[in-house]
């Protein structure tokens, strides 16, 4: 019989980080000690555990990384919650990659680049961002603006601070909703934070967090003089097949799991807005 | 085959916590025999016990259920065993109706002294169960080995 | 062409069904008809259709992917598919047999379904025009031919013989292994489609055409303020998504039998409320949008991915079961008025 | 009829009443009306009232009763039983509710003529006693009475329970109606025959929900079903367990506050005969617990949310089984 996507292969759990209260990221290798698959930056895998259900995560490490892959997740539903309740040897099912990802290799390629994320919205990005960073000769110098609730809300903040803010081709600003005991960085929400930066015009936008931080902060871009053209997002509905055939994740004739999950604003603005 | 000869029930019992558990509790402290067969599944009151948690008990494979509560009268929430003998009626009725033999389900009135009581009955469900088989008529067949 | 004489078509079922499972529309009580095996006895059914459409023989309301045995930490999985037997489905109507090129379209593109494609490969569909098509027929607005059906082998009946015609590889080597069946001329059939053809053109819905939805944009549709008033009594019901020939929605989901987990799809429902339900809310909360998506889908989505193909075959099986009769020849005319 | 109806909502609408109206639109065929509101008097040229306008339009009025201003509804007498039971259960508000009581001699159920081999339909007229219903393969002729949906050839009551005002004369309960007598065959049957039919049945089942959405008693914001614990989700039923578990559970939940109104078996695609569950229940408690009539006045208290003391034991089952 043929090959069947929908059947899963073993994956095996060999380490688990708490990155923040709620979110952990998962190293996944499969039962061979190496990758599952191959992927870009930006795509994602069905992740199951048997009994539970099945969901799709964001591959959060970049390709580049040829050992393993990883996975932010945060605790918010049923399955998120078994996956936060596992212990480092664990198996679970694993099928991918799905979706389309960045378009790095094409309209991405020697753009400057802004990255906008708020709270988990960094997972599917830092893919990109330490894609980018691996092949510095490919692009240009990388904006990143993140912000989370609070301080202990930023997930990947060890990352953040020793790695991307060495980094002399990366800029990184920080935010945080509410002000905080010990963070003497910017306090406010991302979209006033966005507008009063006010970046670089020419640069290219990924932009990925709360569907509300989306709204606000493409409206504040656009106020800048951003075109929709310009901004790219990756979205997140219910799935089941991750291959456009169960049905359930269109907005209007496009199919998330298979036409996106990376949208650029101007395809979306001609499509209905459920989502 | 003598599937007949070794077919070794699968009873589940909900008995209320106040009455019947106690009563359940006391056959085993007076060393009185009934099959190990019957799981016993505590519940606060008879009247916890919904249509679905019997139903279900059914599809994981239980070949009986009962259900003991206290004597009508002697409910803890004076009035619980009321409802559930209302409901239970309903209920058997209903199953009897679709043609899931009656004796597969039952209620009694166990309290908390009459630890013989519910040994005797238990061994007179176990017997009643061992007689008719296994459940074929609700079950679900993916629960089957 | 081949034909057989209409005394003889209990000896045609069984030389098909010596080699193959043979299923065949017989009737249902005094309600209508459905799909079930031949075996000796079983009468065939001239009903205009089936109740339940005939996606079941290749999309099934229900059917097992997969199974684990979780052991500890370690998951095994067990691929549980089995290379399905041949069968043959008898008497599928023109419109069903449309509906499975809309299935194919969803199924059969990369990634293929290996589930439904087993079963296609293995499947032969023979046809039967309509002799007698009925009042919720509207199979001709989507350009199909009640008169000439596809499908592998094309059949049509009057009341002395039975002709047919193989239209591929796969029904050409059934009706060869058929030897019972004598030559019968090209157009032999050409009568009944004649007659056929007159009674399509007298049916109520004859004249409604879907071309006007061509005409508006997906927004224009989508923002239409009709969808209101289409929606309100809408129950929400999947009544009209589970006798459809094209409605190709499934879920996944698990089930622990105490000894493994099963993983099995079944039919789903975008009129249910948690089709789009995910952890972060839900998409389409409103009975309106998920009423909309419905009719969107078959009207203006699946098209516009497909080569302007509509995603309704007019078998009319929503018109008769809908619970308050409202479906898509009132949303059709509705949105074009 | 219709006309008369129409005429007393515009009056209605128009001096300030109501500000919308609930009824049927005409549809596509003759046979195919559809529930619909209507906001404005121009709206109501599409109004129909016929003899195929079967739908209970109670349920639609928790939803209607939530929005501003009152609402006028046109209920028979098997609509208006439901109404009491909503209201009973406080999930419609009677002051944002207008009814017009309207008389009903049975409504017809279109599949009846399909089953008389009735294909084709064009039109169907009604004269005197008799349908004459036009079809593509000739007329033919039909005694309404032989054409009556299930439900109404054993109708309970022709009594509109709850009414601001009548149209036509208020009919009556008939007791006599013997809804129960299919009930009692089954009962009459050895427990293998009764097996054997249900499970003819219910194995028919497509789990669609249309019987649980169309009840006016499964007013639930959210159902038992739709909880993916349950097992049983809205979904296919995988397992012939499933569809016994949920045909049991639905019927159940409803027990006590059905009215018998069968829309349940109206809507049914697979033509299961959901009421004779429905029937069971009520005829066992009118024998266990005394009659009892859901509906038939608002307030009332249904069995299975009562009890005496001298209720019978739940082994009367193995007793009345025993001695047929």
């Amino acid at each position: 019989m043929r090959e069947e996507t929908l059947i899963p292969k073993v994956g095996v759990v060999t380490d688990i980080r708490q990155d923040t209260p709620d979110v952990k990221t998962f190293r996944v290798v499969g039962l061979d000690g190496k990758k599952v698959f191959e992927h870009i930056p930006g795509q994602c895998a069905m992740l199951s555990v048997p009994g539970v259900g099945e969901g799709m995560f964001s591959i959060t490490s970049s390709p580049t990384n040829t050992e393993f892959m990883e996975f932010s997740i945060k605790k918010c539903g049923c399955l998120t919650s078994w996956l936060h309740m596992m212990e480092v040897g664990q198996q679970i099912t694993i099928r991918g990659p799905y979706g389309n990802g960045f378009p790095v290799e094409s309209s991405l390629k020697g753009k400057d680049l802004l990255f906008i994320a708020g709270g988990i919205g960094l997972a599917p990005l830092r893919s990109v961002i330490n894609y980018v960073r691996d092949k510095k000769d490919n692009y240009g110098s990388v904006h990143i603006i993140y912000g989370s609730r609070s301080m202990d809300d930023l997930v990947d903040y060890k990352e953040i601070i020793d790695e991307w803010c060495n980094d002399p081709s990366v800029k990184v600003d920080l935010t945080i909703d509410r002000p905080q005991e010990g963070w003497d960085g910017h306090v406010g929400f991302i979209p006033s934070f966005v507008e009063e930066l006010s970046p670089d015009l020419s640069r290219t936008v990924l932009i990925c967090g709360p569907p509300i931080m989306i709204k606000f902060t493409l409206d504040g871009l656009k106020k800048l003089g951003f075109q929709e053209s310009q901004v790219y997002t990756t979205m997140e509905l219910r799935m089941k097949c991750a291959i456009g055939k169960c049905g359930r994740c269109n907005i209007g004739n496009k199919y998330v799991c298979k036409d996106g999950p990376v949208f650029r604003f101007d395809q979306l603005a001609e499509l209905p807005d459920e989502y | 085959m003598q599937v007949n000869n070794e077919f070794k029930p699968k009873i589940v019992a909900f008995c209320c916590n106040w009455c019947s558990y106690a009563g359940a509790d006391l056959a085993g402290t007076n060393r009185a025999n009934y099959p190990a067969d019957v799981k016993i599944i505590r519940v606060p009151c008879s009247c916890r016990v919904n249509p679905m948690f019997i139903l279900r008990a059914f599809q994981r494979g239980a070949d009986g259920v009962i259900l003991c509560g206290c004597h009508p009268g002697d409910c803890h929430y004076t009035t619980g065993n009321y409802y559930a003998r209302r409901r239970m009626t309903m209920l058997f009725s209903m199953l009897n109706y679709l043609g899931i033999e009656k004796e597969r389900t039952r209620v009694e009135w166990v309290s908390a002294a009459e630890g013989a009581k519910f040994a005797a009955t238990m061994n007179e469900f176990v017997e009643t169960i061992t007689k008719l088989g296994e459940n074929k008529r609700l079950e679900d067949l993916r629960c089957k080995k | 062409m081949k034909k057989i004489s209409i005394d003889k078509m209990n000896e045609l079922f069984a030389a098909i069904a010596a080699s193959k499972a043979l299923y065949m529309p017989v009737c249902d009580g005094k309600k209508g008809a459905k799909y079930a095996k031949w075996s000796e006895g079983t009468e065939y059914s001239q009903a205009a259709n089936t109740s339940r459409s005939a996606k079941d023989f290749f999309f099934p309301q229900v059917e097992d992917m997969a199974s684990f045995n979780v052991n500890g930490k370690e998951i095994e999985v067990i691929d549980t598919r089995e290379e399905c037997e041949d069968f043959v489905v008898f008497g599928v109507r023109a419109c069903d047999a449309k509906s499975f090129d809309i299935l194919d379209s969803v199924y059969l593109v990369d990634p293929v379904d290996s589930y439904y494609a087993n079963r296609r490969e293995h499947g032969i569909i023979m046809t039967m025009a309509c002799n007698k098509p009925t009042d919720t027929c509207f199979c001709s607005t989507f350009g199909i031919d009640a008169a000439n059906p596809m499908g592998d082998v094309s059949c049509w009946t009057n009341d002395n013989e039975l002709f047919l015609s193989a239209n591929t590889e796969k029904g050409q080597a059934l009706l060869d292994s058929i030897s019972i069946l004598e030559d019968a001329d090209d157009n032999a059939a050409d009568d009944i489609k004649a007659s056929i053809k007159t009674i399509l053109d007298k049916l109520p819905l004859a004249g409604l055409s879907a071309d006007g939805m061509k005409e508006k944009t997906l927004m224009e549709v989508f923002n239409s303020d009709k969808w209101a008033e289409l929606s309100e009594s809408c129950l929400g019901c999947g009544t009209c998504t589970f006798v459809c020939p094209t409605c190709q929605c499934y879920d996944i989901r698990d089930y622990d039998t105490g000894h493994g987990v099963m993983r099995y799809r079944c039919w789903d429902s975008c009129m249910y409320s948690d089709f789009t339900l995910c952890a972060h809310g839900n998409t389409r909360t409103t009975q309106l949008q998920r009423f909309r998506q419905r009719f969107m889908h078959k009207l203006v989505y699946y098209p516009e991915n497909n080569g302007g193909v509509f995603g309704c075959v007019g078998c009319g099986r929503c018109l008769r079961s809908c619970p308050i009769s409202m479906n898509i020849v009132k949303v059709m005319k509705t949105l074009e008025g | 009829m219709q006309e008369v109806m129409v005429k007393r909502a515009s009056e209605l609408m128009a001096d300030g009443t109501v500000v919308r109206v609930l009824g049927w639109k005409n549809g596509e065929f003759a046979y195919d009306p559809t529930p619909a509101v209507f906001e404005s008097a121009e709206a109501l040229n599409t109004f129909v009232y016929n003899d195929f306008c079967s739908s209970n339009l109670s349920k639609y009025l928790i939803a209607l009763s939530k929005k501003d201003g009152k609402t006028l509804v046109f209920l028979k007498p098997c609509d208006s039983y439901s109404f009491n039971q909503l209201l009973t259960e406080h999930r419609i508000d009677r002051e944002k509710v207008y009814i017009i009581g309207i008389e009903c001699s049975g409504k017809v159920d279109e599949a009846k003529l399909r089953e008389a081999g009735c294909e084709g339909i064009l039109g169907i007229k009604s004269e005197g006693d008799n349908f004459v219903v036009e079809t593509l393969y000739g007329d033919k002729t039909f005694a309404k009475a032989d054409c009556l949906s299930e439900r109404c050839t054993t109708c309970k009551s022709r009594k509109v329970v709850a009414y601001d005002e009548m149209i036509g004369e208020n009919g009556e309960v008939n007791s006599e109606c013997g809804r129960f007598d299919q009930v009692a065959e089954l009962e009459a049957m050895t427990p293998d025959e009764r097996y054997e039919f249900w499970r003819g049945e219910l194995s028919r089942c497509i789990r669609c929900n249309a019987c649980r959405n169309i009840c006016p008693a499964c007013s639930c914001e959210k159902c038992v079903f739709d909880n993916p614990n349950s097992g049983i989700a809205q979904k296919a039923a995988a397992d012939s367990f499933e569809e016994n578990m949920f045909h049991i559970i639905r019927a159940f939940h409803v027990a006590g506050r059905c009215t018998d109104c069968g829309e349940c078996s109206r809507v049914c695609p697979q033509h299961i005969p959901l009421h004779l569950l429905n029937r069971k229940f009520i005829k066992d408690m009118n024998e266990c617990y005394g009659e009892y009539q859901a509906g038939e006045e608002a307030g009332s208290r249904a069995p299975l949310v009562s009890f005496t003391q001298e209720d019978c034991e739940p082994s009367i089952v193995y007793e009345r089984e025993a001695s047929k």
